[in-house]
């Protein structure tokens, strides 16, 4: 019958359209230019306004600050040659290099770097939104008090000595400057090039590729939202000739199942693991897998203004019930440690790592002390049984995979029933400032590299002790500690200061987050340093 | 069609009040998203954007805006205006729904007719089989599944088979033909079910009907029958459903586009609502009332075209 | 369309595709309700040296998840939490949707404008706009879920029973009652809400799988069943998430699988009573 | 002549059910057979047999049917659909229902022309055209262009007939082509198959239920009752000396004219005041009702006459408060009836179609108390009481009363429409069409009905419809409407015998005398223009002069009780 001829067409058609279809180029990446998964649209390449890691990873490449990072993670000379400190580790005078330029051509001067700084900590800037990250210019002298609106832009202690020297002079000594200069914050801008950008009230800095003018290895060629970032190198930057790559492609994979599709068909070049098995498959196919510690600690925050959770026995006993080593070698098995205190391996000490000295500060899956703490807490409080706490969780799958392992651990050894409440960080974020809560899941990451910075959340002064914990011990330790000259003396004031927040278990570490990730055997130099500004850092990157 | 203006112009205030009114009850605000920003910074923030203004007043600015056409800058993506990430998101939905409508309507009218032809013999019951399946199951399984076996599997095979790394079907992105196969065919699959469902009850219905007995008296035979009668009446119950159906693909499907990492608008609608993004959210909901009035208008159109009863009026009868 | 339930059901029970779907929707049924109980394990408790075992190992009939929970038990609980919220949800919808229509559809003029032209409105917002606000303004439990799902649905139901009243409302038999002087809400139970049980019936067995599917989409945002409770699409959706479909495939196929022919045997449930119902007159 | 169809001891069942029980017939060349019975008796299934549209897959089919002498059964499909079409032709019942709605009426008329003689669409059109000429449609090419949807029932079904005689096939089958038509235009369809037999020598097999039809137009008739033929022969032969009791009971259900004897007493009941109903559709005002003013005697039966669209249906929802009139008053016994409590105790309604005019989901029981349960609830055995005496009353097992109305007959339902009005037991009851849905034999019973009740509970009746037999029947006075407004009143005889308006001359000529009275002027199109002013009728009426077309002439006594509203007189 006629239609079955019909059919028969219809098929033809169809297959020679497939047939047809596959001339077109090799997927695989050119010589010399490497694919990485962003993971996400990052929401402004403007270095004053970026806050997360997705941005962060192409402002590193794109713009230097006055240091930047080796490979360790410590601090050397970017855009400045070199720097002076004073005695009294209070003024930093940094002399910025002949031939610092911008992708542009013209030269980076100190002038660039003030305007910069100064555009972070305005109150009210015209043209965009205040800068998320700028109470990292607080150690400044007079720039808490400009960005709280009360003093004047000139008192903020910064001066433009000559083009090339600037001149910087600190609230109190602070070691860890020269870290925190190297932040995405205190990345230079060209001011005319930015007044160009600024059309009716609003300021394109930072949104599309042609608004973006760096000083660093890269530059960006092509931005197309949500698909692809596309930076090629930047023959102007001063180390350029030490720079192998000619091209990086940032792709946009939200969904995880399809980045690992990708990585194995050799469309990406670079993949997050967080499954045990699939680091086991890719280790043996041609990739590298490694795992390098993030310095973001996991923990509980315990409300200890809760009627509950005031009790310091309850909280010790809801620690040591747990098994920390069982959650980080079976759930995890990722290269997570277990924590048995709060600042994190990573962190320097006084000549060698800080957690090294510090040492481990409690014990725990030991399940009968945990039990007798939790009785001699009760009778303390005179109630006769643990009421049901709440638990809150934000909605990302590690933290509610994390949640419910918890939940499981204190049901089995303390039989108390958790609830967990599942909602967005921002919504916890306000349950936890206004003390409507008990018992929540965080993760703390530091800005810079140093103790203080994982200490501050139990300072009463710091408005991230959402824990509301408050000894005066501590307190009077941790001054001391921030006007003591001398490191090694600092460092043991801080270790003792951790010491007292442990034992009084204000929070309850559970474990430093490792990531492990799967690389293309022909990249080579990749590094994955643990601060967000250098969470992927091509510096040193070549192809084979 | 002034009636059809005023109806459109109520909807769309009602969508937009309810909907600010509905954003504006939710915990937590934009800019705590990853991190907790120090106080002092989120009141900077927030006078910068109003939100510190009490309800009313933000409300009214937002209309005068509205009314002046412009729907003001999101809240997450610093410094771009909502109408601008729209304009560049919009095309790629509309370029994937476009090829999945089409993709579904030519094989949803192929099976359909096919089993409407060849009733309860083999040929039905294998399609309505399939159509069944392509039913049931969830788009983000259909994706997923998709994209494992013809794009990974696929490069795989070709890899081991050629030495070769060359993937006919790129596992994500939206640029070129190729990248754009997979994700049509996972968006079609479920709206085809549908289509191919609908036009075999229509055309059953349609081929009892009287005129179809006169048609076969007129010594039409089978295939004459259905094409030149029977099509064109089962179509019009199809056409009464594609407006929503058309309009709720055309924009974009979050799940489609979230496994593909297609540029599209679908990923906005959960994620501006999960970020707080006030001015997107509202921003996408004014367009999406528009996009849905304006096609549901041009299947009311189109159903007046082909249905002349609903074309010409009775009234102007011919004769007693 | 004027017909009655029981001779429609008689039709319907005619066809053998019909009474497979059936059966499996009662053995669904029966095994959520009584499975677990069989099982020596419960759902929640976490056995560490026994992540992601295969089926019938160790005694898991069905193996185990991500935290080594038994997945036998965790099916037939996240087909209570599916089910319900499915049932639930097409209830809510049927109730809010016949009686927004027929209100409308009976009243006529002006009202039955406004509340068209509001139905339209909510039927505009994207329905994941209103679903994904719901959840976050309420936090994610059954009832949460439930209520996002209903708010979204019920306008296809009103305009289904809309239609149907406005047809009713010009038949001899409203006007015999109208001439006995029945007000209108007598007229809207006794006559017109009767003659729409077939429409409601067919609506309400339709909605129950787009509810379920509904359902199983949210959990994809993570938007679902907050944990450790966990319905079939948190279920699918985890074992996307935690575990690659080459290494665990049970994990994600065994819920999929039920999924895909409870929604089959609804599907072919309502088909077949649209079908009885269409061919009456 | 030579016999063209011939069939051979054929029977049709379906599902064991006999339809068709051993038929044998046959037509000859150029003559007209008839095939008469009731509804359901299987005459259709016939017709359609003959054309091989029953599948034998769903239907079991014996015996022969031979068409040139070769088997209809036997026959593939595709040599039938050689047949169909080319050498017989079909004609349906309801021409609106049988054409494709969606298409143009060119398309569709010209497909048999364009399949069997292979002539091309224009062609093909420009040969239809001529065709419709000839059938008196005086703008075919308008005709072509529009839809099916646009055309009165009359109109489509001519291009039926023009589309089967285009083929020049050898036998045309017409399955009741007039019932469903207006009665005016049914005569002039009749006359066209007559000529279409004479004139081209195709025989016809008319298929209807009504037998003095078929002696206006067949040669020979067959009575066919339960699907079995019971007589055959020649129509006049058989009507004067009808063999079987089937055949008679058909005679006599429409030819018996009774003259009917009723005292009227002069009690006014029901006045009605200067009516306008007023609908707005689009930009137009559609006037239903245009002053009309009438009033209604205690116990007499009103019959108003009108053809459709004449604005009685309206009049009858406005009198029982269905719906409010735009102005003008209704007063029964002096009082607006809108303003009366319990008015339903007063008046009630019987409708046309019984189907639709009950509630399929209640019982029969409910129907009919639904009246006593909205005034006031009674108890439970009293409210079965009342409602088994009101189906005694009606004819009707009290049996009934628990099945549902899909379970009953048409007759039946009829019967429970009249006992549900009656449960109030109203002073006037209104009948809208109850008749027109049923055949001759069951119309006849309602009417003996509607007369026993008359006299044992002294009802009034309005009875409204287009069948004038019907209301010589059984009416005291008639008034006739033409396009909402009463043309002319009188008593019953003075209305059928000596008619004054133009208009009522017009209907009673065109049902009773059966002359072919306004052929060609039947087909004026615009009468919308006289809408306002003027008399409505004076487009079509024979006589009309300057002042018909400004001023709407009023309703002026001629004598006795005999009104009319013409310049005339």
């Amino acid at each position: 019958m006629k239609l079955k001829s019909y059919h028969a067409l219809l098929l033809a058609v169809f297959v020679c359209i497939t047939l047809v279809l596959p001339a077109c180029s090799d997927v695989e990446a050119g010589f010399n230019e490497v694919c990485i998964n962003l993971g996400d649209e990052p929401p402004t390449l403007d270095p004053q306004l970026v806050y997360d890691v997705v941005p962060m990873r192409v402002i590193n490449a794109v713009f230097e600050g006055l240091c930047r990072k080796d490979k360790e993670g410590l601090p050397v000379p970017g855009a400045a040659e070199r720097w002076e400190i004073s005695e009294d580790k209070l003024t930093y005078t940094f002399y910025i290099r002949k031939d610092a330029k911008w992708s542009n051509g013209t030269p980076v001067t100190a002038k660039d770097f003030k305007d910069a700084w100064m555009r972070a900590l305005d109150p009210e800037p015209q043209y965009h939104e205040p800068a998320f990250m700028a109470n990292l210019f607080f150690c400044i002298k007079g720039a808490e008090a400009y960005a709280y609106g009360e003093g004047k832009a000139e008192d903020v202690a910064v001066d433009v000595v000559d083009d090339r020297t600037l001149r910087v002079t600190l609230v109190q000594p602070t070691p860890y400057f020269l870290d925190l200069v190297c932040n995405s914050v205190y990345m230079p801008v060209n001011k005319e090039f930015y007044d160009k950008q600024i059309s009716g009230d609003i300021s394109n800095y930072g949104t599309e590729a042609e608004a973006i003018l760096g000083n660093g290895p890269f530059t960006v060629q092509e931005w197309n939202h949500d698909e692809n970032i596309v930076l090629v190198k930047n023959d102007t930057y001063w180390n350029a000739d030490v720079i192998n790559l000619e091209k990086i492609d940032f792709k946009m994979i939200r969904d995880n199942t399809a980045a690992i599709n990708s990585f194995k068909s050799g469309e990406i070049d670079m993949i997050e693991i967080t499954d045990r098995m699939l680091a086991a498959e890719l280790e043996n196919s041609n990739c590298r897998v490694e795992a390098y510690n993030s310095g973001i600690v996991e923990y509980v925050t315990l409300n200890n203004e809760d009627p509950v959770l005031c009790n310091v026995n309850i909280r010790k006993a809801l620690s040591y019930a747990l098994d920390r080593k069982t959650l980080v070698e079976k759930i995890l098995n990722d290269g997570s440690k277990e924590a048995y205190g709060f600042v994190s391996p990573i962190v320097a000490g006084y000549n060698g790592k800080f957690r090294q000295q510090a040492g481990d500060l409690f014990k725990d899956n030991d399940i009968d002390t945990a039990r007798k703490l939790l009785e001699k807490g009760l009778d303390e409080l005179g109630i006769s049984e643990m009421p049901k706490i709440v638990f809150l969780v934000n909605d990302t799958e590690l933290s509610k995979r994390d949640a419910q392992v918890l939940k499981d651990m204190w049901k089995k050894s303390l039989d108390v029933d958790v609830e967990l409440q599942v909602m967005s960080f921002d919504a916890m974020a306000e349950k936890m400032m206004s003390k409507d809560y008990q018992m929540a899941l965080l993760t703390w990451s530091a800005d810079y590299n140093d103790p203080l910075a994982y200490l501050d959340v139990f300072s009463s002064k710091s408005f991230y002790n959402v824990a509301f914990y408050s000894n005066n011990q501590f307190e009077e330790l941790l001054d001391r500690a921030i006007r003591e000259i001398d490191d090694k003396s600092r460092m043991e004031l801080l270790i003792k200061a951790e010491q007292i927040a442990m034992d009084d278990m204000a929070v309850c570490p559970l474990y430093f987050i490792a990531n492990s990730y799967a690389v293309n055997n022909r990249v080579k130099g990749l590094v994955r340093g643990s601060s967000a500004i250098q969470d992927i850092d091509m510096y040193w990157t070549y192809v084979e | 069609m002034l009636k059809r203006l005023a109806s459109f112009l109520i909807t769309m205030w009602l969508v937009v009040t309810l909907t600010f009114i509905f954003i504006r009850c939710l915990p937590g605000s934009p800019f705590n998203s990853d991190k907790m920003v120090h106080p002092q910074i989120l009141s900077n923030l927030n006078t910068k954007y109003g939100l510190d203004k009490p309800f009313h007043e933000q409300y009214l600015r937002y209309m005068q805006n509205l009314v002046k056409g412009d729907l003001g800058i999101s809240m997450i993506y610093k410094n771009r205006s909502v109408s601008s990430i729209i304009k560049r998101a919009f095309p790629v939905s509309l370029d994937l729904g476009i090829r999945a409508v089409l993709l579904a309507a030519f094989v949803g009218l192929l099976l359909g007719l096919i089993s409407a032809l060849f009733t309860n013999k083999a040929q039905d019951h294998i399609i309505s089989a399939i159509t069944m399946i392509s039913v049931s199951l969830p788009g983000f399984v259909v994706g997923t599944l998709l994209q494992y076996l013809l794009c990974y599997r696929l490069s795989v095979l070709i890899y081991n088979i050629t030495k070769v790394r060359f993937n006919i079907f790129p596992n994500t992105g939206w640029e070129g033909f190729r990248s754009t196969v997979v994700p049509t065919i996972a968006l079609a699959a479920g709206v085809m079910g549908i289509v191919a469902k609908m036009l075999r009850s229509s055309l059953k219905d349609v081929m009892n009907q009287d005129y179809i007995v006169m048609s076969r008296a007129k010594g039409l035979n089978k295939r004459e029958v259905v094409f030149r009668h029977a099509l064109k009446n089962a179509l019009l119950p199809l056409l009464s459903i594609s407006g929503p159906l058309v309009s709720s693909i055309i924009m974009g499907s979050f799940v489609i586009e979230n496994i593909f990492s297609i540029p599209g608008l679908g990923r906005y609608f959960v994620s501006s609502v999960q970020d707080k993004d006030y001015t997107m959210v509202l921003g996408l909901s004014v367009f999406s009332v528009f996009i849905v009035v304006l096609i549901n208008t041009l299947t009311d159109i189109l159903y007046a075209i082909v249905d002349p009863r609903v074309r010409i009026e009775p009234k102007d009868r011919l004769g007693a | 369309m004027l017909f009655s339930i029981k001779t429609t059901v008689r039709t319907v029970l005619k066809s053998k595709l019909a009474w497979a779907g059936a059966v499996i929707l009662i053995v669904i049924a029966v095994m959520a309700i009584a499975a677990p109980a069989f099982s020596p394990f419960d759902g929640y408790s976490h056995d560490t040296d026994s992540i992601f075992l295969k089926p019938m190992s160790k005694g898991h009939w069905f193996g185990t998840d991500e935290f080594g929970r038994d997945l036998f038990v965790r099916v037939w609980q996240g087909a209570r939490i599916s089910l319900a919220i499915g049932i639930l949800a097409a209830i809510i919808q049927m109730v809010i949707g016949t009686l927004y229509g027929g209100m409308s559809g009976l009243f006529g003029g002006t009202v039955d404008e406004v509340m068209m032209r509001l139905a339209d409105a909510l039927y505009s917002i994207p329905d994941l706009i209103l679903v994904v606000l719901i959840t976050m303004a309420m936090g994610n439990s059954c009832f949460s879920v439930i209520l996002a799902l209903s708010v979204t649905g019920w306008t296809s139901t009103a305009r289904v029973v809309r239609g149907q009243t406005l047809m009713l409302k010009e038949m001899d038999f409203v006007r015999a009652a109208k001439a006995f002087g029945a007000g209108r809400w007598y007229i809207m139970f006794k006559h017109i809400l009767p003659n729409c049980r077939g429409q409601i019936l067919v609506s309400l067995m339709l909605n129950v799988p787009s509810a379920v599917f509904a359902e199983s989409t949210l959990s994809f945002l993570g938007l679902g069943i907050k944990p450790p409770d966990a319905s079939w699409g948190t279920l699918v959706n985890e074992g996307f998430k935690y575990s690659n479909i080459t290494y665990h495939p049970w994990v994600i196929f065994l819920p999929l699988f039920f999924i895909a022919i409870t929604m089959i045997s609804l599907n072919i449930l309502g088909d077949e009573f649209k079908k009885a119902l269409d061919s009456k007159h | 002549m030579d016999t063209i169809l011939r069939i051979k001891d054929f029977s049709l069942s379906f599902k064991g059910k006999k339809i068709l029980d051993n038929i044998n017939m046959s037509v000859s060349k150029g003559e007209i057979l008839a095939v008469v019975g009731e509804s359901g008796s299987g005459k259709s299934m016939l017709a359609r047999s003959v054309l091989g549209l029953n599948s034998p897959d769903v239907f079991d089919i014996k015996g022969k049917i031979f068409f040139d002498d070769r088997d209809i059964n036997s026959l593939p499909e595709k040599e039938l659909t050689k047949i169909r079409g080319a050498k017989i032709g079909m004609v349906f019942q309801e021409p609106l229902s049988y054409l494709n709605p969606v298409i143009k009426m060119a398309s569709q008329l010209t497909e048999p022309l364009n399949k069997h003689k292979k002539i091309n669409k224009r062609k093909a059109a420009q040969l239809m055209e001529d065709f419709l000429r000839k059938l008196n449609i005086n703008d075919p090419l308008q005709y072509m262009k529009s839809y099916p949807h646009q055309l009165s029932g009359g109109m489509a079904q001519r291009g039926v007939i023009a589309m089967n005689s285009s083929c020049e096939p050898e036998l045309i089958i017409a399955d009741e082509p007039t019932s469903s038509i207006d009665v005016i235009v049914q005569y002039s369809i009749i006359k066209l198959i007559k000529d279409l037999a004479r004139l081209q020598g195709t025989s016809v097999i008319f298929i209807t239920h009504d037998l003095q039809l078929a002696a206006k137009i067949a040669d020979r008739v067959a009575v066919i009752s339960k699907g079995r033929i019971v007589e055959e022969g020649d129509v006049q032969e058989v009507l004067k000396n009808p063999r079987t009791n089937e055949t008679a009971q058909l005679l006599n259900a429409c030819i018996a004219e009774r003259a009917q004897e009723t005292g009227v007493k002069r009690k006014a009941l029901l006045e009605i005041r200067d009516l306008r109903m007023h609908f707005k559709s689009g930009n137009n005002i559609n006037r239903a009702l245009d002053g009309v003013s009438l009033t209604v005697y205690e116990g007499e039966t009103l019959g108003i006459l009108g053809e459709s669209g004449c604005g009685k249906s309206t009049l009858s929802r406005i009198i029982t408060r269905i719906q409010r009139p735009t102005s003008g008053k209704v007063l029964f016994e002096g009082t607006d009836i809108f303003s009366i409590k319990d008015y339903s105790k007063i008046v009630q309604m019987i409708f046309q179609d019984s189907i639709t005019s009950m509630n399929p989901q209640m019982r029969i029981e409910d129907i009919v108390a639904e009246g006593i349960d909205i005034l006031y609830g009674k108890s439970r055995q009293e409210r079965t009481k009342d409602v088994i005496e009101c189906l005694k009353r009606v004819g009707l097992d009290k049996s009934i009363k628990d099945r549902f109305p899909h379970q009953l007959s048409g007759g039946q339902r009829q019967r429970v429409g009249i006992a549900r009005a009656l449960i109030t037991n109203p002073k006037i009851l209104i009948c809208d069409e109850p008749t027109s849905y049923l055949d001759t034999v069951s119309q006849k019973h309602m009417l003996d009905l509607f007369m026993k009740l008359k006299n044992e509970i002294n009802l009034t009746y309005i009875f409204i419809t287009h069948n004038i037999r019907i209301l010589g029947n059984i009416s005291d006075r008639i008034a006739v409407m033409h396009k909402g407004r009463i043309v002319e009143i009188g008593t019953r005889d003075e209305i059928v015998f000596n008619p004054v308006h133009p208009y009522t001359k017009m209907l009673i000529d065109a049902s009773i005398k059966d002359e072919d009275y306004f052929a060609e002027s039947l087909f004026q199109t615009d009468d919308s223009a006289c809408n306002s002013c003027g008399c409505k009728y004076h487009a079509l009426c024979k006589r009309t002069a300057e002042k018909c077309r400004q001023e709407s002439p009023a309703l002026i006594n001629i004598e006795g009780e005999h009104f009319v509203a013409c310049h005339l007189f």
